[in-house]
């Protein structure tokens, strides 16, 4: 009674069968229709999706890298500057801080971002400069170490 | 596989682990291998040879050893504090596929592995405050009647140099 | 010119970090110093430091203004030396008195992270140090709090600021899947493959009183 | 700081901007209020979340195109079926509603998604200077117009006009005059 | 200690036992593709064979229903050793305890009470050597009252102007069952629990973690105990705001007291900031002013909210805990060293440790009273 299993071995399947099919439904598991149950239309869907999440992967790297340029860019208006000035006086003044943690800083630390040597354009007088010279108490900049 | 058909977690840690002091999580490691089956021939390598060092360099970790002629394919069976069992085969490997096995445990959490959605985690996002439309908007404006004769915004352009003396904090008195 | 320098020095940077470890070993700094001193010799002439005060409970968010060359500065905006020397003074004494919650943006694994104290970091690559061990980070691009800030060119000076970690995990990612396929070209390539991640947390961001080159 | 939710609603808040078009050209209208009304103008931008701000856009109905375009510029149209095509002038549009050229402007100039029609929600135009109270009672800060408007002759006072420099005097000559 | 058995299943066969080992995953652990088998293809038999456990489950299912918790002790698959178990436990927390004193605080009087009954059921010697481990009530009251004072003057040290009753509110709900329960667990010490109810009630995994906390205290001192407390207990409180745990019904009243006492002008709240006054969705951003000095700020959906949040954040920044500008709750290095010995230093000022450390706990007197 115990070994009845075997009894079955002729009726099955061959034995890698099922579980590359199982290897499949896993990932097609939480589509829509037939095609999270039926073999032949899950393994066109799962090589599409696939395909799709191998180039998405690199693609991410660059919409992300976008995305926290037009944030930099609305964040730099706010201070009256153009992204491109932004980045030019960043690499003028040697700061190798990257868009992520600029746009973070942006957010998440305002008074930080505001006090970046590159919020003051190089060529021009600082827009700040009016109220640089009223301000008598604290104000002001900057050392060498 | 694609990132929807895989659970997904935060980064997180047990306890706070590493304030303080450190604790290795991994609680018990247990060998069930059978004494003659070839299947087991790398987990009786590493028993013999790097078992005690390991018992030595980690002793909060309980070893247990068991010869189970029902383990003709061995099972190293980790245990970690949180209550999660790891289940590791170690079918036809050799020693150093062993000691690989057992340091990835010992160096583990024990919580799931699964797709961590950030890469850091903090409870304090902000220490100067968020920003607000308002954080960079000169102060001048609350007391502005509208519509008024000098606009101030600017899409990307500088607006009029502002005398401190015009700033003003604070206008409207709460009754 | 001066753009071009800036490029330059930022594949320099990248190109030392590659090869530099970029943490110490609690147990043996003796050991690591010599790798890090090396790369402080290297860069010490880039390093300098720009800062600024918040004014506390302001609702305005700058009083100062950061710039890119002291003496340029000074020049342009005409502040003397002694307003310099006043910022410092300022930024030295909340340093000493309560320099409250600090954050530090570290340069870690080739990725920059803005962390705080207690924070976890994850890392996509197996390190040498063992669980539990500290260690300390050493590239260090900007600390700050509510009060001031401290932004590197492109780095910190090791002996200004230190930010010590402890790896509390090394471990794997999930099974991931890399898959490329043409259609009706017979070309299927399917590979599996795990990466190595370890986690740090944030032990302590501290900061040395500053020092001014002309003093 | 405040607690968690506080901050964010400081954060999340909408600012509402005012906006004179006398004397100013719909296509740049457009351009300045677009990404406004996109949010584009925040740190916080993200092209899925809705953060944009309100625009009230007043005096709609003196909106000044340059050359000879409320002639020519046409408007189209297509009710779909056979012979169903039609054009308007742009003039005989601002006839009909003098706020259509800017809304079709500005609607012409955000991104083509779904959140669009959401964005135009946010856009308040008024033909003539009469805003009502309570939009203005919303309002925080007002845009500067895109176009320096050119005064007329008449809108210069005798003393500017004494002390403007003249390459020559007519003289006293009636006719010259 | 084979001889304990203090729950298990009724029925045991050799088919239940099979069952158990599929169940808790010791013959087949999952499916081969979902683990890095190095095999490349599945035996002929697999599958059948799964087929023929997974009926064998259902069937034993089926017949005697969905199978009990085991205690690890009781795994027949999985050994066990309770003096490792001990052993590690104290190497694992970098701590040296005493095996003997640790032996007890993971003893319950209910267990001897247990073993004694089962013992005269069976007529066996009730004096072996089992039965003679004394309980944890004692080391558990220690331990509770050690922590929650270490709590309270570890945050006095810290805080110095936070007020008594955030102090206290903050100890209890470290000192509360969801919180130490959560540590005694993630410790390991519910597998060490002897108990006879399994799975073990709360609070006694509560109780036996601070039985833990009350052998190291009496046989490694206060100082050792201190900084385990530190480091476990109070490490819990990273990522929260302290103030959270103690509701302020009507902060600008407290506000306005505080600088009633200090001799400051009272408060006044101004706007700093509105927007879409005429809307649902207003947000306003009230100031709290003393002498014109800002105390604190915070947004609000009407002014009444906004006022109330900002008079909390202006106490916020008086008592210093403001979890994001403040420093935050130092454990290790030199800061944490320093408010440990303050905290120790308060302790013995106040004769808690004298009191500790004597054989009768007068605690009472002070209104403190273990809540287990």
């Amino acid at each position: 009674m115990r070994l009845s299993w075997c009894l079955r071995m002729p009726r099955c399947p061959p034995p890698d069968r099922y579980y590359r099919k199982q290897k499949i439904f896993q990932i097609s598991k939480h589509f829509g229709y037939r095609r999270a149950n039926c073999y032949s239309l899950a393994v066109r869907s799962v090589h599409k999706a696939l395909i799709y999440s191998t180039s998405a992967k690199i693609k991410k790297k660059r919409r992300m890298r976008k995305l926290w340029i037009t944030r930099l860019s609305a964040a730099t208006k706010e201070h009256h500057l153009k992204y491109h000035h932004f980045v030019q006086n960043l690499n003028k003044s040697n700061i190798l801080l990257n868009r992520k943690i600029l746009s973070e800083l942006a957010i998440y630390e305002p008074k930080s971002f505001t006090s970046s040597p590159s919020s003051v354009p190089d060529d021009s007088p600082s827009p700040f400069q009016g109220q640089e010279r009223e301000c008598s108490k604290d104000s002001s900049p900057l050392f060498d170490e | 596989m694609t990132s929807r058909s895989m659970p997904s977690a935060f980064l997180k840690s047990i306890l706070q682990n590493g304030i303080g002091r450190y604790v290795c999580q991994l609680q018990r490691i247990t060998f069930l291998f059978s004494k003659s089956s070839g299947l087991s021939r790398g987990v009786r390598d590493f028993i013999e040879n790097d078992l005690v060092d390991f018992a030595r360099k980690n002793p909060g970790v309980v070893v247990y050893v068991k010869p189970d002629p029902n383990h003709k394919s061995p099972l190293v069976v980790a245990e970690y504090l949180n209550g999660n069992k790891k289940d590791i085969e170690c079918q036809s490997m050799n020693r150093e596929q062993v000691q690989k096995e057992v340091e990835l445990a010992r160096t583990q959490s024990g919580l799931d592995v699964v797709r961590l959605r950030k890469w850091m985690h903090t409870d304090n996002p902000t220490i100067q405050g968020l920003w607000t439309p308002f954080t960079n908007k000169p102060t001048y404006l609350n007391v502005e009647t509208f519509p008024s004769k000098n606009p101030t915004w600017k899409y990307a352009e500088r607006r009029p140099t502002l005398k401190l003396d015009n700033e003003i904090s604070a206008d409207k008195k709460l009754s | 010119m001066a753009a071009s320098t800036g490029k330059s020095l930022l594949r320099l940077f990248r190109t030392h970090s590659s090869f530099l470890q970029n943490y110490i070993h609690f147990k043996l700094p003796g050991l690591a110093c010599s790798i890090h001193q090396s790369w402080s010799v290297r860069s010490a002439r880039y390093i300098n430091t720009s800062c600024l005060i918040h004014n506390r409970f302001s609702s305005r968010s700058y009083s100062g203004n950061p710039s890119i060359d002291v003496e340029d500065i000074e020049r342009r905006l005409s502040i003397p030396q002694e307003k310099t020397n006043a910022v410092i003074e300022k930024v030295n004494t909340d340093i000493l008195t309560n320099p409250g919650r600090l954050f530090a943006v570290v340069y870690f694994n080739r990725k920059q992270y803005k962390v705080t104290v207690e924070d976890l970091i994850l890392s996509i690559e197996h390190i040498e140090a063992d669980i539990g061990e500290k260690i300390r980070l050493e590239k260090i691009m900007m600390v700050g709090s509510n009060d001031f800030s401290l932004i590197g060119r492109p780095l910190l000076s090791r002996d200004m600021v230190e930010v010590w970690a402890t790896v509390i995990e090394k471990t794997t990612t999930p099974k991931q899947i890399y898959f490329k396929m043409k259609r009706r070209k017979g070309y299927k390539k399917w590979v599996e493959y795990k990466d190595n991640l370890s986690v740090l947390r944030i032990n302590s961001i501290e900061i040395t009183p500053l020092k001014d080159r002309r003093l | 700081m405040a607690n968690r939710a506080a901050q964010q609603w400081g954060t999340f808040a909408r600012v509402w901007y005012l906006l004179d078009a006398s004397q100013q050209p719909p296509g740049r209208i457009a351009a300045l209020v677009s990404p406004l009304l996109q949010g584009k103008h925040k740190p916080i931008y993200h092209p899925l979340s809705d953060i944009g701000d309100h625009v009230v856009i007043y005096n709609t109905r003196e909106v000044a195109f340059s050359g000879d375009k409320w002639n020519t510029k046409l408007y189209h149209h297509h009710t779909g079926y056979p012979k169903g095509f039609s054009s308007t002038k742009a003039k005989d549009v601002h006839l009909l509603d003098p706020t259509k050229v800017v809304h079709k402007a500005i609607y012409g100039m955000l991104p083509k998604v779904l959140l669009r029609r959401t964005m135009m929600e946010r856009l308040h135009l008024y033909p003539d200077n009469k805003i009502p109270e309570d939009i203005l009672a919303n309002i925080s800060e007002q845009i500067t117009p895109p176009r320096i408007i050119p005064r007329k002759l008449t809108e210069y006072s005798q003393e500017e006009l004494d002390n403007f420099p003249k390459l020559w005097h007519p003289g006293e000559d009636p006719e010259l005059r | 200690m084979a001889a304990t058995v203090a729950c298990t299943c009724a029925y045991r066969s050799k088919t239940f036992n099979l069952v158990r080992q599929i169940r808790s995953g010791i013959l087949w652990t999952s499916n081969p593709f979902l683990t890095d088998s190095k095999v490349r293809h599945v035996a002929r038999w697999y599958r059948p064979y799964m087929w023929y456990l997974e009926k064998l489950k259902k069937k034993a299912e089926r017949k005697f229903g969905v199978p009990l918790p085991v205690p690890r002790s009781e795994h027949t698959e999985l050994p066990w050793d309770y003096d490792s178990e001990l052993y590690a436990f104290s190497q694992r927390l970098s701590e040296d305890f005493n095996v003997e004193t640790l032996r007890a605080a993971f003893n319950h009087r209910e267990y001897t009470e247990d073993e004694a009954a089962k013992r005269r059921e069976l007529r066996m010697d009730e004096n072996i050597p089992l039965l003679n481990i004394p309980d944890n009530e004692e080391l558990a009251e220690k331990g509770f009252i050690f922590s929650s004072e270490y709590i309270k003057s570890y945050l006095r040290s810290a805080y110095p102007k936070f007020p008594d009753e955030g102090v206290k509110s903050v100890s209890n709900y470290l000192t509360d069952v969801e919180i130490s329960c959560h540590i005694g667990r993630n410790l390991g010490v519910y597998d060490l629990i002897r108990y006879p109810e399994f799975p073990h009630p709360e609070e006694i995994i509560q109780k036996t973690f601070f039985a833990v906390i009350g052998s190291l205290l009496q046989d490694k001192g206060a100082d050792r105990t201190g900084i385990f407390v530190r480091d476990f207990i109070l490490a819990q409180l990273i990522g929260k705001d302290i103030n959270r745990f103690w509701d302020i019904l009507d902060p600008m009243k407290r506000l306005s007291d505080y600088l009633e006492t200090q001799k400051q002008e009272l408060p006044e709240s101004r706007i700093i900031r509105q927007s879409g006054a005429s809307t649902l969705v207003a947000m306003y951003i009230v100031g709290v002013y003393s002498n014109k000095q800002i105390l604190g700020f915070a947004p609000g959906v009407s002014l009444l909210e906004a006022e109330e949040e900002a008079a909390r954040v202006a106490l916020k920044n008086i008592y210093e805990t403001n979890p994001e500008t403040c420093a935050p709750l130092y454990i290790d290095g030199s800061r944490g060293k320093v408010y440990h010995n303050v905290a120790m230093k308060r302790l013995q000022d106040n004769n808690i440790l004298l009191q500790l450390k004597g054989d009768n706990l007068k605690m009472e007197a002070q209104g403190e009273k273990m809540s287990i």
